[in-house]
């Protein structure tokens, strides 16, 4: 059995959370091959929940799953497809299943996915759902009804440390610590520079905030000048861009788990964060050479 | 009143009276020949044109409307010149909603001494309207 | 002030195969302001009707009108001998205009030649922006004066999401990010205290749909 | 559209030159018999003083109420006739004219699709004259006062100017004392005169004026009203003081600045601008130290413009003058754009002025305290030069004064794409703004010498003259005109109109509808097109009018 991830989280480890990515359909074979592979490699494996808009696999089902052959998952939530009814009664569910920690987001926009004409619920927001979920461990629902028997989560929620500008995207992260969000996700970091600052400013204002940083692969350097056009809050600096584009043909996957792993690595080493939050995004099958090159 | 029809095809010219309409004149002065299917309208600056004017035209059966104004920057009125082009553009495109090409509406600019700029326009607009008549489907 | 915009011609034309004599009906308060449905608008997609017909053959009698507010049922009685002689009518009001008509002439089909999008505000010539959503809990007063739940394509409340981009929105790079909006007003005021306030989820049935207000009789 | 018309028709054969190869006569014989057409003539001449009288007379006996004209182009005749047919009683807006000289006879040379072509626009001319409507004349009082916003010398002299003029002139001034720059230049171009002399003169022929109201300290807070009455509040110290003004003249002239990134250096005590050094040649005590080497540099940024030409050609020649030094001035090519500028240049060089022309911009460094510029001269072949110099004269980029853009939006008068004051038509109308009565003189709108700025101030006054001189002007009442009970107060006409002649006005103290200003429309018919509830209508260019020149286009 896995480690729960709140004691992790209380540990002096350096932690290491992997994303899986549920499939599109029913057929789960690489999405479980993915999970046995690194069950046991990471501390625990995030779910994602439709992500980028696009309509999948549940992530409730797939968290069942990773319970199921031994992982720890993390249950993501978006406040984009699902209303504060239907929140709460996954949550009460999740929990019921041995679900014990879930990551509060507010969503991706859904004309960016596959189902562009669809409603976009948003009945709450990000910080509001981390509210709900307190407020249904203190034993009420969101209509002040009492609940038979509560629940009780390790609640995350995610923070752009490359946000432009940083100043509201600051007053957010410090309304969710308030909160009670007990480990941050970042978005994809690249410059460690800027991450550090940005790493003062949250051990300024609470020394015990868990922040894992987030590590998106990069597969080409071409990938690299994409997102740093085309993905909000992501920036790629020149060097590594540069660096991306020594690779031979073929070889940008070995560059990319090369640089994510040496990023890893500084991370730990000059213990800038408290852990990390690999994002694959496809290529799960390289979480163990990534963790390999970064000493872990 | 019935007036004989002007050799195929029907051509308005809205002109400037600061510039194309002089223009006109300036080719009648230099004795350049060009179609004689043109009709000129005059008007007190490109921005007086509308859309509905352009639209109109065709509902009179005209073949092709010309909107001819002063070069940009220099129109008496700032942007009456840039005005006609934007509303030339969207009779292009209402036109083009009804079936009607939008080629056979188009927007030009000239100086008011430009006599043979104007007559090459009377003549370039005459041939491409003919060449849109014949590519339409016959009966 | 409501926002409108016209459907594209194939969609009216559509609607309106077989017809010998239409009314295309125009409404001279909001949509004339947003240029989408007033005396001008009506008189170019009457003469876009007649000339796509023409096309096809036939000659069609379009006739042509417009009233001061398409949303009120007296000044759209005053049309009743216009309606009679058509078969049918092209509103280019908002949805309020069309079911006016379509309530006072219950014989005649009326049909909308305009999309409905939005109440909002004029920002420079030719150019609107939606900035109510008619939510009926107003919400100014904590945001210095710019509505998230409208600016905010998803209506957020207690801050932006990760997706400002040089203050931009994530999701059409053209518009704002209202959080970005907000965060500088208030700093400018002194007032970003509000911002770092929680506020609980919204009352989403502030107005029971359809709204109804009923005042006491003046 | 009136029932009953008397159309009068009348054709021009140019002298017999049109008719040659035409029978006019054909023609007529078509005409008389549309309806509503009382009398075709025929002449030959009609712009000759019988034919115009015997008009006249046809006009009256026959009773004709709209006139249409076929002759030669509108942009000649129009005017006259309209005199013509006023003179018999008619108003002068219910004429059309048919071009078939320019655009018919002389332009096709197959008679036949010639005449075919006169007389489809004379029956498009006869279509648009059912439609025609009187514009009448109206008179409006003018305010015979004038503010001239600026004293530099500019503004002094178009001051001056106004008062020979006798016109009651108002000039502000933002700072202490009126001259601007000239109370800080060193010497002038093209005269050869002491700056503070010459201002002294201007300022005694100033103060001698009755009619002149100089005022210092003096800034301007806004102004309402329209062209003939304008209404100002200038602020002056603690007071406000609120005048009427017929016309208003911007004389602001331009500020400098020296741009560091553009040189990719700071200044110091030995990198200088021009405004640094005048100075030290007006008072050449106040210098410690005579330099040995002086060098000019030009065009390091954009391409230099004629002030900062002349600045750096004034100042070589001073600086020779003055301390004897040596002096080089670096540019990428000197522009000289008339004869005087040429000779001035060459007086330079006479003088020992050295010209150095570059294609890479010269590297520059410091060296114990001197400077060292490395360049390649192109005159030389591209011979790279090393010139050690002892004090470096950079270049400085005219702006707009401060406020320009303040008060180009409070007015709602353009700017153009650096920032000065944008004039209506650059090529036709160098001193009008794209508002009436709102006018341009000198540096504030252009790139100009002293000479350039004094003949801008004596056109300006003339212009602000021909406007006010009479106390009152003669316009055409509501040519263009919005029914204030179809206007829905939309405000795209008041956003459109590009002489801002449109204002919001109260009907009845009740609704508010947009009002066109007749005496600052200018008649583009923009507002005409814009208006979504078809509300304003230009008379001598209706929609029926030109609808009805459309309706005769098919055969």
């Amino acid at each position: 059995m896995a480690r729960p991830f709140k004691e992790t989280l209380s540990s002096e480890k350096f932690i290491v959370t992997a994303e899986v990515g549920p499939p599109k359909g029913t057929a789960l074979e690489k999405t479980l091959h993915d999970i046995d592979l690194l069950k046991d490699k990471v501390d625990a494996l995030n779910v994602t929940d439709n992500q980028s808009s696009v309509m999948r696999f549940p992530s409730l089902g797939t968290c069942l799953l990773v319970k199921e052959r031994g992982g720890e998952p993390i249950l993501q939530m978006t406040c984009r497809d699902r209303n504060r009814m239907a929140l709460q009664s996954d949550l009460l569910f999740a929990y019921t299943r041995g679900i014990r920690n879930v990551l509060c987001l507010t969503g991706d926009f859904i004309t960016i996915g596959d189902h562009k004409e669809a409603k976009a619920v948003f009945d709450l927001d990000s910080l509001q759902l981390l509210h709900t979920v307190r407020t249904l461990e203190s034993g009420t629902d969101l209509g002040g009804n009492k609940l038979d028997g509560a629940v009780e989560f390790c609640a995350g929620a995610t923070v752009t440390p490359e946000a432009n500008p940083i100043e509201p995207q600051l007053i957010k992260f410090e309304k969710k610590v308030q909160a009670g969000a007990e480990f941050f996700q970042t978005q994809a970091i690249y410059d460690l520079h800027n991450f550090k600052r940005f790493m003062k400013h949250v051990r300024g204002l609470d020394k015990n905030i868990k922040v894992l940083a987030g590590i998106v692969l990069l597969a080409s350097a071409g990938m690299a000048r994409y997102m740093n056009q085309y993905t909000p809050g992501v920036f790629v600096p020149q060097a590594l861009i540069d660096e991306m584009a020594t690779a031979e043909k073929g070889k940008g996957v070995k560059k990319g788990i090369e640089i994510a792993g040496r990023l890893i690595w500084q991370l730990r080493e000059e213990a800038i964060c408290d852990g990390v939050h690999i994002m694959a995004i496809g290529r799960e099958e390289v979480v163990p050479d990534i963790l390999a090159a970064s000493g872990l | 009143m019935k007036v004989q029809k002007a050799t195929s095809p029907n051509i308005i010219a809205f002109c400037c009276a600061q510039s194309a309409y002089q223009a006109a004149d300036a080719a009648g002065f230099m004795r350049l020949s060009y179609p004689d299917n043109i009709r000129v309208i005059r008007v007190p600056c490109a921005g007086r044109i509308d859309v509905l004017h352009i639209l109109k035209a065709f509902e009179k059966g005209v073949d092709g409307v010309l909107v001819l104004g002063c070069h940009e920057e220099a129109c008496r009125h700032l942007l009456g010149n840039i005005r006609a082009k934007n509303r030339v553009q969207k009779a292009k495109s209402l036109l083009q909603e009804v079936g009607i090409d939008g080629r056979r509406v188009e927007m030009f600019t000239l100086a008011p001494n430009q006599g043979p700029r104007f007559a090459t326009i009377a003549s370039e607009m005459t041939e491409r309207i003919k060449e849109l008549d014949s590519m339409k489907p016959q009966g | 002030m409501i926002i409108a915009q016209r459907k594209p011609l194939e969609d009216i034309e559509a609607m309106l195969t077989g017809y010998k004599k239409l009314l295309v009906l125009g409404c001279g308060t909001c949509v004339t302001i947003c240029w989408a449905g007033g005396e001008k608008e009506v008189a170019i997609l009457a003469s876009q009707l007649r000339l796509a017909s023409k096309k096809d053959g036939n000659e069609p009698l379009t006739l042509e009108a417009t009233v001061e507010r398409q949303c009120e049922k007296e000044l759209v009685e005053a049309l009743k001998g216009s309606v009679q002689q058509v078969d049918a009518v092209l509103s280019t009001a908002c949805g309020a205009g069309v079911q006016t008509v379509a309530e006072l002439f219950p014989d005649t089909p009326v049909y909308p030649a305009l999309n409905t999008m939005f109440v909002g505000m004029p920002d420079r010539e030719g150019v609107w922006l939606e900035n109510c959503r008619t939510c009926g809990d107003c919400f100014l007063d904590r945001t210095g004066g710019i509505c998230p739940i409208v600016r905010c394509a998803k209506g957020l409340l207690n801050g932006p999401c990760g997706g400002t981009n040089n203050g931009k929105c994530e999701v059409d790079p053209e518009k704002d990010c209202a959080w970005t909006l907000i965060y500088r007003r208030l700093d400018q005021q002194g007032r970003l205290d509000l911002m770092r306030k929680y506020y609980p989820p919204r009352n989403f049935q502030a107005v029971i749909r359809p709204g109804k207000i009923e005042a006491l009789p003046a | 559209m009136d029932k009953d018309l008397k159309l009068g028709i009348f054709l021009c054969d140019c002298g017999g030159t049109l008719s040659k190869d035409i029978d006019f006569s054909l023609i007529k014989t078509k005409l008389d018999k549309l309806p509503d057409v009382t009398f075709v003539n025929i002449g030959h001449g009609l712009c000759l003083k019988a034919a115009r009288e015997a008009m006249q007379k046809d006009i009256k006996d026959k009773g004709i109420d709209r006139v249409v004209i076929a002759a030669c182009s509108p942009e000649f005749c129009e005017n006259d006739f309209m005199n013509v047919i006023q003179a018999a009683g008619l108003n002068p807006y219910l004429l059309s004219i048919a071009n078939i000289r320019e655009q018919c006879f002389w332009a096709h040379p197959d008679k036949e699709k010639a005449a075919q072509k006169a007389i489809a626009q004379i029956g498009m001319a006869i279509s648009k004259a059912r439609f025609l409507e009187p514009v009448e004349q109206a008179e409006a009082p003018v305010t015979k006062e004038v503010l001239v916003i600026g004293g530099g010398i500019t503004g002094i002299q178009t001051a001056i100017e106004l008062s020979n003029l006798n016109l009651k002139t108002t000039l502000i001034e933002k700072e202490a004392a009126l001259g601007g720059k000239l109370n800080r230049l060193a010497s002038l171009y093209p005269i050869q005169a002491i700056p503070q002399e010459l201002l002294a003169t201007k300022l005694k022929q100033l103060a001698e004026r009755q009619n002149i109201d100089a005022l210092t300290s003096a800034e301007l807070i806004d102004i309402s009203g329209e062209v003939g009455n304008f209404t100002a509040r200038i602020k002056r110290g603690k007071k406000e003081l609120e005048r009427n003004f017929g016309a208003i003249i911007f004389t602001t002239g331009y500020d400098t600045k020296f741009s560091n990134q553009a040189y990719g250096f700071e200044l110091s005590d030995i990198i200088i601008t021009p405004s640094q050094l005048e100075p030290m040649l007006m008072s050449t005590s106040e210098v410690k130290e005579i330099p040995g080497r002086v060098c000019f540099i030009l065009d390091v940024g954009d391409e230099h413009s004629r002030v900062s030409t002349i600045s750096a050609l004034r100042n070589a020649l001073g600086v020779r003058q003055k301390f004897g030094s040596e002096v080089s001035i670096l540019c990428r090519n000197l522009k000289v754009d008339s004869a005087t500028l040429e000779s001035f240049y060459r007086d330079c060089r006479s003088q020992g002025v050295l010209f150095i022309k570059f294609d890479k911009p010269p590297k520059i460094s410091n060296e114990d305290g001197r400077i060292r510029i490395e360049v390649e001269d192109i005159l030389m072949a591209g011979q790279p030069i090393s010139l050690p110099c002892d004090l470096l004269v950079v270049e400085e980029t005219s702006v707009p004064p401060r406020d320009s853009d303040v008060l180009s939006s409070a007015l709602n008068i353009g700017l153009g794409p650096q920032g000065f004051y944008q004039e209506n038509n650059v090529h036709l109308y160098p001193t009008l703004s794209n508002r009436e009565g709102i006018f341009f003189a000198g540096n504030c709108h252009a790139d100009l010498d002293m000479m350039r700025a004094l003949t801008e101030a004596s056109n300006v006054a003339l212009n602000a003259y021909q406007l006010l001189s009479q106390g009152k002007v003669t316009v055409e009442a509501e040519r263009v005109a919005i029914d204030p009970g179809k206007c829905r107060f939309c405000l795209t006409c008041i956003r459109a109109c590009p002489h801002h002649a449109i204002r919001d006005v109260r009907v009845n103290h009740e609704k508010m509808v947009a009002q066109i200003v007749d005496l600052a429309c200018q008649g583009c018919g923009i507002c005409t097109v814009v208006c979504p509830a078809k509300a304003i209508k230009f008379k001598d260019w209706s929609d029926d009018q030109i609808l009805a020149e459309l309706e005769l286009v098919e055969g």
